[in-house]
């Protein structure tokens, strides 16, 4: 319970450390942070797989790839002008009415929550067999009864790939009429 | 042809205008064999058409429908009745002429782009056979909407900036009434009466009668109906009436005489006899607001013609208060008054046709526009002139013009609904008709030319005679003629058209 | 509001408050890289979401011990339901009783949870490499100068 | 053979432009990759038909993935409406691709080509999969697949406004993803299921009978109803953004008009109608209209939204220059009809909605492939250089005033069923004032559509369109096949309008999806 409520306190601290502050570096690290306490929890919620992916992922590679996109850009974020007053308009509403809608929902950890009840039996049970017995119930789900998803997500990764390639490969014409410009781009 | 059934007749009416569009399109670069085509294919049209009116004006109802491909609701259906029989005849015997006519125009003046204009023309003839065949308000409406369309790049012929303006105010008052008050009007009858064929004796009976629409919503529903149909140009929705005058003279005579405007007013008696019924419309005056609209419509539009120095913008709001004579028919709803709203259509078709052939005969033969330029014209083009002459006195309704015969009808219906005081105003209208269309005939006869030294005409004391192309003096003299014979037919046209108004009862 | 539901429920709002910030980091934020932290943030709070939802009280990770894994093929033994109480315990092994002993948590949610993350990094991927773009075409990555510069082109 | 395509037919439109895809990668040259997904893309459109025609013949048809039942696997749920869809995509897929060269050529640099045919497959894939796919999860993952890919595709245009477009709408697409997710998990909290017929039956579980109260009815009545309306609020506004409704329209506008014009072509007729499905199903398939139109006032809030989302975007079309953006405005406009049809909740005004998504297809689909065409020879998309276009590229020309009539909604163009149908609907209801709006809105059409009719006809040609020659014919040949078909579809109604009569009253019904 303490460990969880300091967790949990923790997370939402850096959530706000990183909308506060202005220097991108320190926010990447913040959100390296942020993904890592994420992990813990979902570790405490019997979730080790996603905590796992969660820390190699969240606060591995994105935070590499973000240090890396700043090295190229630039490390200060500008001060916003625009008054913050609409999106904390729009970001109160939207909480709000999350809030609201939580007021039905099953309560934490409820063993008869439609979750937990629905499908009977659960997969646990049913992967056992289905599974030829795997300890793991989550990856043998991954690759059975949700492989369809596995396989667009495997879709994802490689259209993100390819769109990584596309963007950032250049054309060697197209650098130098970028260079004769002036780097000021092609105008309509 | 014997052997031909009826309905195979419509495919083939329907079918020719469709047939001379391809013809026109591929042989557009031979224009004399692309000319011949169109002529061709309208002789054989017209002939086909007076086959089917032979079926038609002996009792038979012949219906085709284009059902298989449309959902309910959607359906494309024809079937033909007396008034739009007599609709297709003026309609396809007119395209005869004003093909004749618009060769002998086009080559005399240069015209640009006559192969579009050909198949425009074709598409516009096809659009006013279907919308007279037509078995509900659907067809009726989608045709309208086909003819707006196919009568633009007509309209805007020239493609210059005069032609630019014409054509937003022709497209936009056309499309805007069509759309927003057209339309509603037809989904609004749809919703209430639940079906939209044009039943004898109307479709919105039953549902008065069961109280799903009341008189005043009868009424407001009659008003959305008639200036929905922007064609029938009723003020204040005319003004692309004379906006199209920007137009080529063939094209204004296809607007104010064969398909354009017909259809409008076609339309608006089709409604009030087939959707709302003689009867509705007479227990419920829906028509009564109308009545006043058309009357005014009648009065105004005179007035201005008077005004105009313009001889086609004149013949134009010539058009609208003649219109407004066919519209105002409607609204009367008697039997006497339908009657001579349905001869109005072939009366003034014939006449105001003449009178624009004569309009682009002038303009070609002597190069003139304003009726003031005119003087003494009439002795260097007496044919064109003395066809003015006979058509005018049939708009006026003089006897022997065709015109004589549904104005009469027209007064008499007027008198039957109680209303009188409209026979006053189709009194002072049929003089002001006189007061501005006799002048220039008589103009031209009788004034001297301006300058008659430089005329080139006046040799040796004598007038000789120069005329516009002959492709052009013939059609005009040939409806000129049509309009005198109609006079002696009227009676002929009278008993074919008895059915549409007795078969309610 | 009552003690048992701010304890069943203040998860939540923890949760839905850290998604908030993220939402709030990418629609109030003009730097592009600020937008796209934002957004992990925001993703990052649904994936939690998702998982606290799966949890059970007193539950274990979806993982079969060893001793247990193996045995139970065929069965349908369950978990909670007390009505299918009465099958376990028809069973001679004692090591499916002690599976039926086991409670766990809902593996769905995790292997849900999995895909959005990598459809997260993917997204991620692709917005930097866009910035990486925008920055070299327009050289800031501050949407406020950028759109500056577009309008005064 | 036969029986075995039979059976995997619901998911081989899906597969089969997946597998080519990184073919196309692994290959590596333009010229294959350009015969393998023009391939793809012609086999999935038949693949398609065929799945049309045996969902007529045989009624919905579930295929379970892995042979996975739900609701433990994944369903794919094949119906009218959805197959019905699926074959618009793939068709308007194949057309535009077959369309592609000469303007890709011209807008594209030669070595990403390749590239771009494995994305644009992915992207078909991406939409295809969210057509029939009938668990909820799934059509996210399907979703993203179809975004990240068209992000890409937009990046790709020549300008570098084409990145700065494809990163707002990445941001705006994601948000609204996120959203999906969040009103997903709330769903799957309340069921504990995520195939979404499932979900419709678990959630019914939760109703609870009207009271009578002297002897009338009381409103209907749902318990947890606040996760419910929540998670419906979540799903509804995130996929708003992705069907750019009126004001979450924001990413539109610069997406369509810097992407390179095929692309423009292919999202523009598709992807915004997909989004347009997905909420037909949540409010038909998992929801019941009762829930969504009655619990909620959210009919009214949709009329609005659309109303005057038609009415304000149709304005914005008339003010540009840019043509291209000028049709983007159009493509809100046109989707507040979609909505106006589906907020109505009765079978003529759910047919219109769903026919209006085929229809405004065809139609939009047909206008960008012009504009492609123009640009090809023209260099431009602003109207000053398209004047007196109608000259040197008539064909080109009369290829936009026919296009142009069918979003005007003249009778004899698909646009005008769509029209009709949605009036008469409205006339239904006694909508009268939203009868009326909808009808002076479209007249709105008519100012946006002719001023490029009269700038193409009526103006002296500017320099560009003096030098400019007729459309490649591999180009105009593929422009007319969809121009033909907007006129085709305006006559032959039986199978749009009445497939999607089908499909409405197959929703109506209840037929969970």
């Amino acid at each position: 319970m303490l460990v969880s409520v300091s967790i949990l306190t923790l997370l939402a601290v850096t959530a706000i450390a990183i909308a506060r502050i202005g220097d991108l570096w320190a926010a990447v690290m913040f959100t390296g942070i942020f993904s890592f306490l994420g992990a813990s929890w979902m570790l405490i919620l019997d979730a080790p797989d996603v905590a796992f992916t969660e820390a190699a992922v969240g606060a591995g590679i994105s935070t590499v790839l973000m240090l890396g996109t700043l090295a190229l850009t630039g490390k200060k974020e500008k001060p916003t002008k625009s008054s913050p007053i609409v999106p904390l308009f729009v970001v109160g509403v939207t909480g709000a009415a999350l809030i609201y809608g939580t007021l039905d929902m099953p309560h934490f950890g409820d063993r008869h929550s439609p979750v937990q009840t629905r499908i009977d039996p659960g997969f646990v049970e049913k992967s056992q067999p289905d599974m030829h017995g795997l300890p793991n119930v989550v990856t043998g789900l991954l690759g059975s009864y949700r492989g369809y998803d596995t396989l667009g997500e495997t879709a994802v990764i490689f259209t993100a790939g390819i769109a990584v390639i596309l963007i950032l490969r250049r054309e060697p014409k197209e650098k130098e009429t970028e260079r004769s410009t002036g780097k000021k781009g092609k105008s309509l | 042809m014997s052997n031909v059934t009826p309905e195979t007749l419509i495919q083939i009416c329907m079918g020719l205008p469709l047939v001379a569009l391809v013809l026109v399109v591929i042989t557009g670069k031979i224009a004399n064999l692309r000319e011949a085509c169109t002529i061709t294919i309208s002789s054989v049209l017209f002939f086909v058409t007076c086959q089917l009116a032979g079926h038609v004006f002996s009792g038979a109802r012949p219906e085709w429908s284009l059902g298989d491909v449309m959902m309910p609701g959607f359906e494309i259906a024809f079937q033909v009745e007396p008034l739009g029989m007599l609709f297709a005849l003026v309609a396809s015997g007119l395209w005869v002429l004003t093909t004749i006519y618009a060769i002998g125009y086009m080559r005399g003046h240069h015209e640009i782009n006559q192969t579009r204009f050909f198949a425009c023309f074709a598409i516009a003839i096809f659009a006013a056979l279907a919308a007279a065949f037509s078995a509900n308000l659907f067809t009726l409406f989608v045709m309208y909407e086909v003819m707006t369309v196919s009568t633009y790049p007509l309209v805007t012929h020239h493609g210059d900036e005069k032609a630019r303006n014409g054509g937003r105010v022709y497209l936009g008052i056309l499309l805007s009434t069509s759309v927003a008050f057209f339309m509603l009007a037809i989904a609004w009858t749809w919703s209430v009466a639940g079906t939209l064929d044009f039943t004898p004796g109307g479709v919105l009976a039953e549902a008065f009668s069961e109280g799903k629409i009341n008189a005043v919503q009868l009424a407001i529903l009659f008003c959305l109906f008639a200036f929905g149909i922007g064609k029938a140009a009723l003020m204040p929705f005319h003004r692309w009436l004379p906006a199209a005058m920007v137009a080529p003279t063939p094209v204004s005579a296809l607007l104010h005489a064969v398909a354009v405007v017909k259809v409008g007013v076609f339309s608006v008696l089709k409604v009030a006899i087939y959707i709302f019924g003689i009867d509705l419309i007479a227990d419920t005056h829906a028509g009564d607001w109308i009545c006043y609209v058309a009357a005014a419509s009648i009065l105004l539009a005179s007035l201005v013609a008077m005004t105009k120095d313009n001889l086609k913008a004149r013949l134009a709001y010539s058009t609208i208060s003649q219109l407004a004579y066919i519209t105002l028919g409607a609204a009367i709803a008697t039997e006497a008054s339908m009657l001579g709203g349905g001869m109005h259509i072939a009366m003034h078709a014939v006449g105001k046709i003449t009178l624009f052939f004569c309009a682009g005969a002038i303009y070609v033969g002597a190069h003139k526009t304003n009726i003031s330029d005119m003087r003494g014209l009439g002795r260097t083009m007496p044919f064109t002139f003395g066809a003015f002459l006979i058509a005018t006195i049939s708009i006026i309704g003089l006897p022997p013009g065709g015109g004589a015969w549904s104005k009469y009808f027209l007064a008499l219906g007027a008198v039957d609904s109680g209303k009188a005081w409209l026979m006053g105003t189709l009194m002072v209208s049929s003089l002001l008709n006189i007061a501005y269309l006799v002048p220039i005939p008589i103009l031209a006869f009788m004034a001297p030319t301006k300058n008659e030294t430089d005329d080139e005409s006046h040799v040796d004391g004598g007038w000789k005679i120069k005329e516009g192309p002959l492709l052009c003096v013939v059609p005009l003299c040939i409806t000129a003629i049509g309009s005198v014979v109609l006079f002696f037919f009227a009676n002929q046209i009278y008993q074919w058209l008895i059915p549409i108004v007795q078969s309610g009862h | 509001m009552t003690l048992t539901e701010f304890f069943g429920l203040y998860n939540y709002w923890i949760v839905v408050f850290l998604m908030m910030t993220g939402f709030y980091i990418v629609i109030a934020r003009r730097n592009m890289i600020k937008t796209v932290i934002g957004l992990n943030i925001f993703q990052v709070s649904v994936v939690l979401l998702y998982v606290t939802m799966g949890k059970v009280t007193g539950g274990t990770a979806p993982i079969i011990p060893p001793g247990i894994a193996g045995h139970s093929d065929g069965e349908h033994a369950s978990s909670h339901g007390s009505h299918d109480a009465h099958e376990v315990v028809d069973h001679a092994h004692q090591h499916a009783a002690d599976a039926a002993e086991i409670i766990y948590s809902n593996p769905l949610p995790s292997v849900l949870m999995l895909t959005a993350i990598v459809v997260g990094i993917a997204t991620t991927a692709l917005a930097l490499a866009l910035i990486v773009r925008i920055s070299e075409d327009y050289g800031t990555i501050e949407e406020d100068e950028i759109l500056l510069m577009d309008r005064r082109q | 053979m036969i029986e075995y395509l039979h059976f995997h037919l619901p998911v081989l439109p899906i597969v089969i432009p997946l597998m080519i895809a990184p073919l196309c990668v692994l290959l590596g040259s333009r010229h294959v990759a350009n015969v393998l997904s023009l391939f793809a893309c012609w086999v999935t459109f038949g693949l398609s038909l065929l799945l049309v025609s045996r969902v007529c013949e045989l009624g919905e048809i579930s295929y379970f993935l892995g042979g996975w039942k739900p609701p433990y696997g994944i369903e794919y749920a094949i119906d009218p409406l959805n197959s019905f869809l699926m074959a618009m995509i793939a068709g308007m897929g194949a057309i535009v691709l077959t369309y592609s060269g000469p303007s890709l050529r011209d807008e594209v640099p030669k070595s990403k080509h390749y590239l771009f045919y494995s994305l644009y497959l992915l992207c078909m894939t991406g939409l295809m999969g969210m057509c029939a796919t009938g668990d909820l999860f799934n059509v996210f993952v399907f979703l993203e697949i179809s975004s990240l890919s068209t992000y890409a595709l937009i990046s790709l245009g020549k300008t570098r406004r084409a990145p700065l477009a494809a990163f707002q709408y990445l941001i705006m697409g994601t948000i609204g993803a996120t959203f999906l997710l969040i009103g997903i998990g709330l769903l799957y909290q309340m069921t504990g299921t995520l195939n979404m017929a499932d979900i419709g039956v678990q959630l019914e579980r939760y109703r609870v009978a009207a009271v009578i109260v002297d002897g009338i009815e009381g409103p209907p009545h749902w318990e947890g109803s606040r996760t419910m309306l929540v998670a419906f609020a979540f799903l509804t506004v995130g996929l708003c953004i992705k069907m750019a409704v009126f004001p979450l329209h924001t990413w539109l506008p610069n997406s369509y008009t810097y992407a390179p014009s095929v692309v423009t072509c292919f999202v523009a007729a598709t992807a915004t109608k997909v989004s347009v499905y997905a909420f037909i199903r949540v409010v038909f398939g998992i929801f019941t209209p009762e829930f969504a139109f009655e619990l909620l006032p959210l009919d009214t809030a949709l009329w609005s939204f659309s109303l005057v989302g038609i009415f304000v975007a149709s304005i914005a079309a008339i003010y540009q220059t840019n043509i291209k953006r000028r049709l983007a405005y159009s493509s809100i406009a046109q989707v507040g009809y979609m909505l106006l049809g589906i907020s109505m909740a009765n079978q003529d005004g759910l047919t219109a909605g769903i026919v209006h998504m085929f229809n405004h297809g065809l139609i939009k689909g047909a206008l960008f492939m012009v504009v492609g065409c123009f640009v090809l020879r023209l260099g431009s998309v602003q109207m000053d250089d398209w004047r007196g276009a109608g000259k040197t590229m008539p064909w080109t020309s009369l290829a936009w005033a026919i296009g142009g009539l069918g979003l005007i909604g003249v009778p004899v163009t698909c646009g005008f069923i769509s029209k009709w149908l949605l009036l008469t609907a409205a006339m239904e209801d006694e909508l009268y004032l939203v009868a009326a709006l909808m009808l002076i809105s479209s007249l709105l059409a008519v100012i946006y559509v002719w001023q490029v009719v009269e700038v193409l006809y009526f103006s002296p040609p500017s320099e560009k369109a003096k030098k400019a020659t007729e459309a490649p014919l591999i180009m105009l040949v593929t422009t007319y096949v969809v121009v033909a078909a907007t006129l085709v579809f305006g006559v032959w109604t039986t199978w749009s309008a009445g497939l999607a009569g089908d499909a409405a009253r197959f929703l109506l019904q209840g037929g969970a999806p």
